[in-house]
């Protein structure tokens, strides 16, 4: 009894169950990324987008043009935006990396301020990863337009105007501005490849490859081609499978009026 | 009658100015794009610097000592732009990551995760009342959502036992998905249908005193 | 960079990664004072250290401009001048009027709002030749895609609710049930992507987080 | 017979003219159905007494709430013949410049030959900081949270000004931005004071839970939709009406639009 009073005193009311899952989550992650480094490797089914990604660098580079990569609008302190905002960086760091090996410029731009320091450091790092660290020079790559969600898409569409990129990656925290520069990206010929959660119904009028919702957290951690974090999409797998399982009998017991995994999750 | 307000005129233009941005790139987008950035950037500069006033004044004045080491910090990201020295603007962002990432996971298995799981549990109970019309709408909300789930997978069920009835699951997911793309953004066409209209009808009759 | 310095810097990073992801995890679950004291100094720095981003891209944005103003290489310099000038005269001007003074709103009435209407007002027009370029019926897909954009489309119109004023409730009932289930899904998948993401960072393993604060 | 396919600018222009110029110019008068909420909102807003005190407030973006401006508007007009007083209460940046625009587009004020003077009938509150901590502020003590209007003129130099102390002097609450459930929790919720809102589409959508919490407490409109019917029981033609009439033609053009494209498909045989 006492036991369980210092428990409820310690851990806030109504969020014990949420305590446990991300606890289970953490030991899952950190499981199959062990698993991945012992040599497992698991099958994983193709994002069409991703592999869409590599082709199109090749294509700028026959054609001469840059790759636009743009995380979007949101903060990195932002609890809808901030992941998506973190997995848009990560792909651009990869796809720099990639174009400048190959001899083809990658800018980038956000709306938030904050993100400009993560892009400054994302293309530096991605340059001197490429072996061309010359390259670099703040402000050069990373484009600002104020920190207001019309005033980066009137920027960004006027960045692709200027820029003609031929390719253009929408990957990261979006809203209806994806439809101005999405447009204006068909405009100038650019293949446009997007992922994002909220907005991929605008992203599916105007990308030719998308990856939906989760995709693109998936596509963050395969495009770096480390097979030891591609190893933690795995433990992704696990908690949705568990997640859908919960879900389902949770759904079944309460049609039969049994209320126990409904009220356990709120504990 | 057509207005004689000089704001309103240079609304006016700044607004067809923007709106050639539909027949392509030319001067005229050009001199609108760069408006709009130079002033949001000036509006957050004029913000910014009453924000920074506010926040540091009990520093100043005494009060906080320990919000020097904000400054400290604040200072720092400021390097960013100095190549020999941009790494020192790592150290700050590197709470801003720790922090954003804290809060986003808090917010997001809250709501996002088991909030909706729940909520999906709690609609079961409502399939069994109501009119049919509502009753079909709850059973299609529940099983649509957990079917939709299988397309979510990217390492299990890919080959092996399982794989190939998944497989079905997985392609019901993806037409739910579609079928939820194209509701979403046939709905929103009403809105940007309307705000339309009020672009164009802030010309027609503010400007030119047309229409109603 | 010496090896210590490097050394002590990386660190030095993933430390207060790990310090500010677990004070605002820590606070949120358990009812520690002490946590709570930590997180509220911790999140206090971010939000200080934000309102300085603030001139960091003002810095990058003057220094890309000046750059572009001496090469004059480019046909877009002279508009890269007129919004630097525009930058500084707007900047004095707020500081001297004040941003709630009747000058102050109707400049920014006349010129970001308008800006900002105007742009709204076009997403409609993108949004249609999107539609006329993309809901062209070649598979299964894209006919699921086009026909429930087409669909709500039409139900939602007063051509459509005049004589059949049942098409409203109908185009409620698939915006809150086959829409909302997909929709729930990529929340709920999203929200899972998240977490796994955020984990990666704590435990150093997400690529652009590292780029950030690991690089040179 | 191969159907051409058409560039985006032909799009646009058949748009612009078919949808916005010309119904703009000579409105189509599309008919829309009423609803009972629009009605129960306009006796609300009617049956006002003279002398009350409505306050309109609340935090959105500009150019996105001009989808509320449409509803507002009206009430505005129908609150001015009645002598209902008005205090605007920004609790957003940008909520200022909105609302004052409503006082302006809405034409009530003695300078366009309307009934309300400056000061007298109407103030304009400057932004009031802190989100929700910032209204309850506004709510218990309007002096102290706000000591001076919008221009600096401190509050107790304004006839209306000094005759505000707190929340139980407000009659209504009507937001005309996106942000309403801090509205529906503190004013209505906590302190009991009718709000209405003139909400815009997507925000109608997400919180139409709450119009259900309160019955005969909150009340919303739908958009422009809602804006529309506001106007056509005061007998005026704006915005909601030009947004309505507008749909009306872009939604048949864009099934046309779409069925063109398919046909360019079909017709150009093995493209792609």
């Amino acid at each position: 009894m006492i036991q369980t009073a210092v428990v409820e005193q310690l851990i806030r009311t109504g969020r014990s169950f949420q305590l446990v899952f991300l606890i289970a989550s953490g030991i899952a992650v950190y499981y199959a990324y062990n698993v991945a480094k012992g040599g497992k490797l698991w099958d994983i089914r193709p994002i069409e987008a991703l592999d869409a990604i590599g082709e199109s660098i090749g294509r700028c580079a026959e054609m001469g043009r840059p790759v636009l990569v743009t995380p979007g609008i949101s903060s990195m302190t932002s609890s809808s935006g901030g992941a998506q905002m973190l997995a848009g960086l990560t792909v651009l760091g990869e796809v720099a990396q990639q174009a400048a090996s190959i001899g083809v410029e990658c800018t980038t731009n956000s709306s938030n301020q904050q993100i400009i320091i993560a892009s400054e450091a994302i293309m530096r790092n991605a340059l001197t990863a490429a072996g061309k660290p010359e390259l670099y020079a703040p402000g050069k790559y990373v484009r600002w337009f104020g920190g207001g969600q019309f005033s980066y898409a009137v920027g960004c569409a006027g960045q692709i105007l200027e820029e003609k990129p031929g390719l253009i990656i929408f990957m990261g925290y979006f809203l209806a501005d994806t439809i101005v520069t999405g447009e204006t990206g068909a405009r100038v010929g650019a293949i446009k490849i997007g992922g994002t959660l909220g907005a991929i119904p605008f992203l599916a009028m105007m990308c030719d490859y998308l990856m939906i919702g989760e995709e693109m957290f998936a596509a963050s951690a395969l495009i770096t081609k480390d097979p030891f974090i591609t190893g933690t999409i795995a433990s992704q797998d696990w908690i949705k499978v568990a997640a859908t399982a919960v879900m389902s009998i949770g759904v079944i017991l309460y049609a039969v009026g049994i209320k126990t995994i409904y009220t356990i999750m709120g504990i | 009658m057509i207005s004689q307000d000089p704001w309103v005129w240079i609304s006016a233009i700044l607004t067809i100015f923007s709106f050639t941005l539909l027949y392509g790139d030319n001067k005229f987008f050009r001199f609108a794009q760069y408006t709009y950035t130079a002033v949001v950037v000036g509006h957050s500069v004029v913000v910014g610097v009453q924000t920074l006033q506010g926040r540091f004044s009990p520093l100043i004045s005494g009060q906080k000592p320990m919000l020097l080491i904000s400054l400290i910090l604040g200072l720092m990201v400021l390097f960013v732009v100095w190549r020999p020295y941009a790494w020192i603007a790592s150290i700050p962002y590197a709470v801003i990551i720790g922090v954003g990432t804290g809060l986003m996971m808090r917010a997001t298995l809250q709501t996002d995760v088991i909030g909706s799981i729940r909520a999906v549990i709690a609609e079961t109970g409502k399939i069994f009342i109501g009119s049919p019309y509502d009753q079909f709408g709850y059973l299609i909300r529940v099983t649509f959502t957990i079917g939709t789930m299988f397309y979510f997978l990217f390492t299990v069920f890919v080959k092996g036992t399982g794989s190939k009835p998944v497989s079905y699951l997985r392609d019901f997911g993806k037409y739910a998905l579609l079928i939820y793309l194209g509701l979403s953004l046939g709905n929103s066409a009403m809105q940007y249908s309307g705000l339309g209209a009020s672009a164009i009808n802030r010309l027609l009759r503010q400007w030119l005193g047309l229409g109603g | 960079m010496g090896a210590t310095l490097t050394y002590v810097r990386l660190n030095l990073s993933r430390v207060l990664i790990i310090v500010g992801a677990l004070a605002a995890l820590g606070t949120w679950y358990f009812s520690v004072p002490m946590v709570d004291s930590v997180f509220k100094e911790v999140n206090a720095w971010q939000i200080n250290i934000s309102s300085f981003t603030l001139f960091t891209g003002l810095m990058t944005i003057s220094m890309r401009y000046i750059r572009a103003i001496q090469r004059r290489d480019s046909d877009i310099w002279p508009f890269q001048a007129y919004a630097l000038v525009l930058i500084i005269v707007w900047v004095l001007m707020g500081l001297t009027v004040g941003m709630y003074s009747d000058t102050y709103q109707t400049a920014y009435l006349s010129t970001k709002i308008t800006l900002h209407i105007a742009i709204l007002g076009q997403i409609i027009f993108y949004f249609t030749s999107g539609a006329y370029r993309t809901f062209r019926i070649r598979t299964l897909r894209t006919a699921a895609l086009a026909i429930s954009a087409v669909l709500i489309v039409a139900l939602n119109a007063p051509w459509v609710q005049n004589p059949f004023p049942a098409a409203s409730n109908f185009a409620m009932w698939l915006l809150n049930n086959p829409q909302m289930a997909a929709s729930r899904t990529v929340v709920i998948t999203g929200g899972i992507g998240s977490i796994v993401l955020g984990i990666r960072v704590i435990l150093g393993l997400e690529k652009g987080a590292q780029r950030i604060t690991e690089g040179e | 017979m191969k159907i051409p396919d058409l560039k985006s600018q032909y799009v646009w222009v058949t748009v612009a003219l078919l949808a916005y110029i010309i119904p703009g110019v000579f409105p189509l008068g599309t008919g829309f159905p009423m609803s009972d909420t629009t009605m129960e909102i306009y006796d609300i807003v009617q049956s006002l007494p003279e002398g009350s005190i409505c306050a309109i407030g609340g935090s959105g973006v500009f150019a996105f709430d001009l989808e509320s401006s449409a509803g507002t508007i009206p009430a505005l007009k129908i609150m001015a013949e009645n002598g209902v007083r008005i205090i605007n209460v920004p609790l957003g940046t940008e909520a200022v410049q909105y609302e004052k625009f409503l006082i302006d587009a809405s034409r009530i004020e003695t300078k366009y030959g309307g009934t309300h003077e400056y000061g007298t009938d109407w103030i304009q509150f400057p932004y009031i900081p802190g989100g929700a901590s910032g209204l309850v502020a506004f709510l218990d003590d309007i002096h102290a949270a706000s000591p001076a209007d919008v221009y600096g003129t401190p509050l107790d130099e304004l006839p209306l000004g000094r005759e505000l102390t707190n929340w139980e002097d407000i009659d209504l609450w009507i937001c005309p931005h996106w942000g309403f459930p801090t509205i529906v929790q503190y004013v209505t919720g906590e302190r009991g004071i009718t709000s209405i809102s003139f909400a815009q589409s997507g925000a109608y959508a997400r919180y139409s839970p709450y119009m259900m919490s309160y019955p005969g407490q909150v009340y919303m409109t739908n958009g422009f939709l809602g804006g529309a019917q506001m106007e056509q029981l005061v007998g005026m033609k704006g915005l909601g009406h030009a947004a309505i009439d507008a749909y009306q033609v872009l939604s048949l053009l864009f099934v046309v639009f779409v069925a063109l494209g398919n046909a360019t498909m079909l017709t150009a045989g093995e493209e792609e």
